[in-house]
């Protein structure tokens, strides 16, 4: 996948799994030695339902090309449904993306159990590719604290979509 | 921004784990990384170790903690997962208090998955450089307290749910048995004999059976069905569909009067796999445990017409009770054993074999139950029309197994099965048994020994899956006969073996609904159905969710020996955790800061565990710590953000993020490949 | 990935649908052989062939007359408990060992199905009678008669054509093939 | 009303004309339409995929072009056409680059197959599209009590998996009971009838094609139903071969299910081309409660 990295753009990836099945099918992936883009970076939440949006956008601020959010497939969270809020957020945050002039393409949601570590390996080497196909994210500060700014300015100056007036 | 006041003291320790991880990532770069790069944020030693899970590693670690007085401790090894707990105890050997320890993953999430050198080694920096930035935040700990309820819940009344159940009774601690079928047992109740040794299934199975109905600790819930399982670890609340059996047990002498009244007879697809029939009213076997019957009501002409009623005519304690209805019982348990069993593979789904067509092909079940002297045909071998002995006999092994198309798992137990069959038949008949084998595989005590006796029987062994059993006879001697094609697959040569009755040993599958179980009590099951173990060599027992133990064949095909095995061992585990009395369970909570709550409810309704209560009186509202289970949903939702979720807070997510993209570090560092 | 690529590799680099080499999954249970309506006819069953491809025998495997006895019906592949696509396997062969050259003396089938081949590249259709000459005389006396006689019989109820059928456009279709395969390589 | 774009096949133009005669008289009848391709080429038989695959999938791809240009699935009577066409639109879909490959050969022919084409056997038609139910309302002479014995062949339900069962599928029985015939039940009815072995090895195929017919005979069958141009030849035309081969003295006759849809309709036998048979439907040397006449009413 990422042979000779000096001519590809090499996309950074921040990813937020659960800590019961889309963390542990990034483990499953691992004991099965299965191979994958290095281009994401994880983090453990307990559960996709404490994605607070902040996170996302931060990232997105921080200087991530994109951003992988994961959790048990929808009927097996382990704490009964919080994954349901989690997509609700999900679907929110698109749209503000949108607004802010970020190709909403490069917010990923990705159900997968315990079992799916090939699933979840594909899937990222899939989204890799897309990202990649997207180039980088030209918002150009890795000074984090500069994101109400960074918010503001694209919001104001940058072109909202279509859907953006619609949402609006 | 990522930064407090005053510095913490942060040690680094990047593992090798032999070759897993330094095999990949260029280790010493890392560490040597991390101690220039990260100094500012307060990492003042970091170190590279072959094995850091070792006793040397983990001394490595507190000898640090204590000459350095590390404040932090950031171990860059396997997934937490794994070794979490290894670490935070290293810690507390140290006196740092376990929680201030972050264990980042860069073998399963790096080394392991990646192959470009360079690009894992820039990942493990950035992974170790989040882990460093996350730990800043982290605040010392008290792992929560909860009380084990000395109860067990033991689902399904096989020889595996038998023996565990036993095995915690004999220990003194109260156990709830609840089997879905009438009678405890399983399918080893089923069986005639047991390989290798031949002896009687009934014979030692009736006393364990008969022990675990008697027994003071034991309350047997047979007919019935678990159907909602809340609360966690040392006090789940089980709720349980104790089915009608329509009629009451206490008057019930188990004479079986009103059986042998009954008029209406029924075709038995459970017990007798189809072989035989039963009554309306029935007790699925003689030995059944408990002895009550139960009324079919699906079959029974009284619930269909409205009339009859022999059994309650004829009942001498008249306890036939059609009025009868479904008793919903909730008990508290503080750890459950699943040992739900298996399904027999349906043969029908491989058309060539004929099953269901072919009326002289045999499943390997029906088998076991012709064979049984208490079964249908009272021990005899014979064909389909009840009397004739086959003359020549053919034993298909692998049937649904190790076959993509069906089941591509090796069902284990169908080898020794099929040479149970193969002297079975030979003893009864004297007939010529073919056993038609891609492998023979008999791994345990006194199997290969049993394969070796067989051979010296006579039986013939034909190495090749078989293509197809037909009744396209061709030649004089294949009349009437079934026609097995096969290779020989040793010498080359196509081969058909006419026989009189072939029998399909069939694979052992999960049950149907072993994946509505699976969610029922929130573990996972692999894509075949089996239910996964929380570690497939060194805990076979154990889920990933605490408290919830698998034994038998819900883990995977097993025979006996096994399945009693694992029984006795979840028991084990079982009895261990009640002898704790309490369990330490991880601090991961949410709390609200009184203060800040602005009383608007919203987090009230996205709690699943309805552990947020709300006090009218000072419009606030409060987390319950016993209820709330950590999963942060309303920390994320509070508008006010007065909700903060200990172990997973804003501060150090936001910052881990922050190191993850390496804003922490001088800015010539590259960013990852 | 080893340099030299072995036999194995080979013939799985002719299996089109196929991923990675199917051939070393076979576990040798017989089933496609027992399954097989022509292999008692075959010098080696497909399991052989299969077992001797993965140990790199090519001789023997080109000298076998197995795959060209294939008769395609595909019941080995839907069998196949390893969902190998054995009949693929023996379609892979045959252009292996027309490819090389290299088949067994007497056997009908490469010449045939040459001669089919350019038939179909002069006119877009299949003739029936030019096919004769590529086997017919390979056939004993009695079988010959029995030939000529079916094939009169056929011409005399009107089933066998008297002239080749050509499609309309064949000048198009013939430079479409040229773009596959160079003409001189069939004609 | 249905149409269908129809890909003949070579067989059909001579050595099976009656079957093309009685699927295009049969389906008229059920108002289906089958519009025969333009200028459609060989699908390559199986004897192309012996020498280059590449050739093979480009063959078919033309004709798969030329019916994506009309919009309307592809249908094939010849299971081998059948095979040939629904794998070579199954890879070409998959892989981009054969795609591109073979539309780079096709551009020659000013075609471009962009994967828009169902491929159906011509039985699909009759059995799914059209119906028992269907089938059953439009026969007006039902072909009471003659057993029919269904010869699926082999490339009509292999080597897909998805589709019904490939060991003991059931919709030729259905057919056939729609027409009123009796379906029976013989073992070999999925077994391979030799197909191009009767060229090259001919004895093997001789001894498939005997144990065919025997085990049809077994079972009392009095005529075989085929789906395949290459079936009936192997069957019928070879059967005098097969007698004086093995000693046997088979005479049973082997329809297109077509002809014998067709006479269920009260179609006449000139328009089903029966008469070109080597075994004839008259009534065969067998015994008399499995003689079966040709119905009286028929034109």
């Amino acid at each position: 996948m990422t042979d000779k990295p000096e001519t590809k753009f090499e996309p950074v990836i921040i990813g937020f799994t659960c800590n019961w099945c889309s963390y542990r099918a990034a483990d499953m992936a691992g004991t099965s030695r299965m191979k994958y883009a290095p281009n994401v970076r994880l983090t453990r939440l307990m559960c996709s339902g404490r994605l607070d949006p902040t996170f996302v956008f931060k990232a997105f601020a921080g200087g991530a090309d994109a951003v992988l959010v994961s959790g048990c497939h929808p009927g097996d969270c382990h704490y009964i449904n919080q994954n349901y809020k989690a997509m609700r957020r999900f679907h929110l945050m698109k749209r503000v993306l949108v607004q802010m002039g970020i190709e909403p393409g490069r917010l990923k949601l990705l159900w997968a159990s315990a079992a799916e570590g090939a699933m979840f390996a594909r899937e990222i080497n899939k989204f890799v590719e897309e990202v990649r196909a997207l180039g980088p994210l030209n918002w150009t500060s890795n000074n984090g604290s500069k994101i109400a700014d960074h918010v503001l300015l694209s919001v104001v100056n940058g072109q909202p979509s279509e859907e953006a007036e619609v949402t609006a | 921004m990522d930064k407090k006041d005053e510095k913490e003291k942060i040690g680094v320790y990047v593992c090798h784990c032999g070759t897993n991880i330094a095999g990949v990532i260029n280790v010493e770069e890392v560490s040597t990384w991390a101690a220039e790069n990260l100094k500012d944020q307060g990492v003042v030693i970091s170190r590279e170790y072959k094995f850091m899970c070792s006793s040397l590693g983990q001394e490595l670690i507190q000898k640090d903690i204590k000459e350095l007085g590390l404040t932090r401790v950031v171990v860059a090894a396997c997934s937490p997962h794994l070794h979490e707990k290894t670490f935070r105890n290293a810690c507390k050997g140290a006196d740092l208090n376990p929680y201030l320890c972050e264990l980042v993953s860069i073998r399963e999430q790096d080394s392991w998955v990646h192959t470009d050198k360079v690009a894992a080694t820039e990942k493990a920096k950035a992974i170790i450089s989040g882990g460093v930035s996350r730990v800043v935040y982290h605040e010392a700990l008290e792992p929560l307290h909860v009380p084990i309820h000395p109860a067990t819940l033991v689902v399904g009344g096989g020889i595996a749910g038998i023996q565990a159940a036993l095995e915690i009774a004999d220990a003194g601690f109260p156990v709830y048995l609840v089997e879905r079928e009438p009678s405890i047992g399983g399918h080893m109740a089923q069986f005639d004999k047991t390989f290798p040794t031949l002896d009687c299934s009934a014979c030692i199975l009736t006393p364990k059976m008969v022990d675990a109905g008697n027994h003071p600790n034991i309350t047997l819930l047979t007919y019935s069905e678990v159907e909602k399982v809340d609360g966690y670890v040392g006090s789940f609340v089980a709720t349980i569909r104790k089915r009608a059996r329509s009629l009451r047990e206490a008057d019930c002498t188990g004479c079986g009067i009103c059986w042998e009244k009954c008029p209406k007879k029924v075709v038995d697809d459970v017990f007798e796999a189809g072989m035989g029939t039963r009554k309306a009213i029935y007790v699925p076997f003689p030995q059944a445990v408990p002895k009550y019957p139960v009324i079919d009501r699906v079959n029974c002409t009284y619930y269909i017409k409205g009339t009859c009623k022999a059994c309650e005519k004829f009942c001498p304690t008249n306890c036939i009770d059609f009025a009868q209805e479904d008793e919903i019982l909730t008990v508290e348990v503080g750890n459950v054993i699943l040992a739900t069993g298996w399904d027999l593979f349906d043969t029908r789904r491989i058309t060539q074999y004929g099953y269901g067509r072919l009326p002289n092909v045999f499943t390997s079940l029906e088998f076991e139950r012709m064979s049984n002297s208490a079964g249908p045909t009272g021990g005899n071998v014979v064909l389909r029309d009840g009397k004739t002995e086959p003359k020549v006999v053919g034993i298909v092994h692998c049937v649904g197994s190790r076959d993509k198309n069906y089941n591509e798992y090796c069902s284990s137990i169908c080898c020794m099965q099929s040479l149970k069959f193969a002297h079975l038949v030979k003893e009864k008949t004297g007939a010529e048994v073919y056993n038609f084998y891609i492998d023979i595989r008999t791994p345990a005590k006194g199997y290969e020994e049993f394969y070796h006796r067989l051979l010296e029987e006579g039986t013939h062994f034909i190495r090749g899956k078989v293509a197809e059993i037909s009744d396209a006879t061709r030649l004089p001697a294949e009349e009437g006969k079934l026609v097995i094609q096969v290779e020989d697959t040793l010498t080359g040569n196509q081969l058909r073996v006419p026989v009189d009755m072939a029998i399909l040993s069939a694979g052992l599958e999960p049950r149907h609904d072993s994946k509505a179980l699976a969610k029922l009590f929130g573990i996972s099951c692999s894509a075949d159905g089996w239910l996964i173990e929380r570690h497939p060599k060194l805990d076979p027992i154990a889920t990933m969710t605490d408290g919830i133990y698998i034994a038998g064949c819900v883990q995977g095909p097993k025979d006996i020996p096994a399945s009693v095995a694992q029984g006795a061992a979840a028991a084990a585990r079982v009895m261990g955790k009640i002898q704790q009395k309490e369990i330490a369970l991880e601090p991961v909570r949410a709390t609200i800061h009184e203060e800040q709550c602005s009383g608007c409810r919203i987090c009230n309704n996205m709690c699943p565990f309805n552990a947020i209560l709300f006090h009218e009186d000072r419009m606030v509202s409060e987390v319950n710590p016993a209820l709330c289970q950590g999963c942060g949903t309303c920390v994320a939702g509070c508008p006010a953000g007065a909700i903060t979720g200990t172990g997973f807070s804003n501060e150090q997510i936001l910052s881990q993020i922050n190191g993850l993209l390496l804003l922490n570090v001088p800015k010539k560092q590259a960013v990852a490949a | 990935m080893t340099d030299t690529i072995t036999f194995g590799q080979e013939i799985s680099n002719l299996l089109h649908a196929a991923e990675g080499e199917p051939l070393k999954t076979c576990i040798q249970c017989g089933t496609c052989s027992g399954t097989c309506p022509v292999a008692g006819y075959m010098d080696n069953s497909p399991r052989q062939i299969i077992a001797l491809i993965n140990l790199g025998k090519k001789e023997q495997v080109l000298e076998s007359n197995t795959f060209w006895y294939c008769a395609s019906c595909y019941h080995c592949t839907v069998r196949c408990p390893q969902e190998i696509n054995i009949t693929e396997l023996m379609y892979a062969l045959k252009r292996y060992s027309i490819w090389k050259s290299r088949y067994q003396e007497g056997l009908i089938g490469p010449t045939f199905s040459e001669a089919f081949v350019k038939m179909i590249v002069r006119s877009g259709r299949s003739f029936e009678p030019v096919l004769a000459p590529s086997y017919i005389f390979s056939f004993k006396a009695r079988e010959f008669m029995q030939e000529i006689q079916g094939a009169t019989e056929l011409l005399l109820k009107g089933r066998l054509p008297l002239l080749p059928a050509r499609i309309k456009r064949l000048e198009n279709f013939r430079r479409m093939i040229g773009r596959i395969i160079p003409m001189g390589g069939l004609e | 009303m249905k149409e269908f774009a129809y890909f003949p096949g070579c067989s059909l133009e001579k050595m099976a004309s009656s079957y093309h005669m009685s699927a295009m008289e049969t389906t008229k009848k059920l108002g289906v339409k089958l519009n025969e391709l333009d200028d459609w080429n060989c699908c390559g038989a199986t004897t192309y995929f012996y020498i280059d695959e590449l050739l093979a999938y480009t063959l078919c791809a033309r004709n798969l072009a030329i019916a994506e240009k009309t919009g309307l699935d592809v249908v094939a009577p010849c299971s081998a056409c059948y095979k040939n066409m629904f794998f070579t639109a199954a890879h070409l879909k998959k892989d981009e680059d054969l795609a591109e490959h073979v539309n780079f050969a096709l551009e020659e022919d000013n075609l471009h197959f962009s994967g828009n084409v169902n491929v159906k056997h011509l039985i699909e038609v009759f059995a799914q599209d059209i119906g028992p139910e269907e089938l059953k309302r439009q026969v007006t002479n039902p072909l009471e009590g003659m057993r029919i014995a269904p010869y699926y062949g082999c490339q009509i339900v292999r080597p897909q998996k998805e589709k019904e069962d490939v060991e003991q599928p059931q919709f030729f029985e259905e057919i056939i009971s729609a027409i009123g015939g009796i379906p029976i039940n013989y073992p070999l009815k999925m077994r391979c009838c030799g197909g191009s072995l009767i060229i090259s090895s001919r004895t093997a195929a001789l001894t498939m094609v005997r144990n065919l017919l025997q085990s049809a005979v077994d079972n009392q069958a009095a005529v075989i139903a085929t789906a395949c141009p290459m079936c009936q030849v192997n069957l019928e035309v070879y059967q005098q071969q097969v007698n004086l081969e093995f000693g046997t003295n088979f005479s049973i006759p082997v329809m297109y299910f077509t002809q014998l849809i067709g006479l269920a309709l009260g179609i006449s036998h000139k328009k089903l081309g029966i008469g070109k048979e080597f075994v004839s439907m008259a009534p065969t040397p067998m015994p008399v409660d499995q003689v079966w006449g040709l119905p009286r009413k028929t034109t």
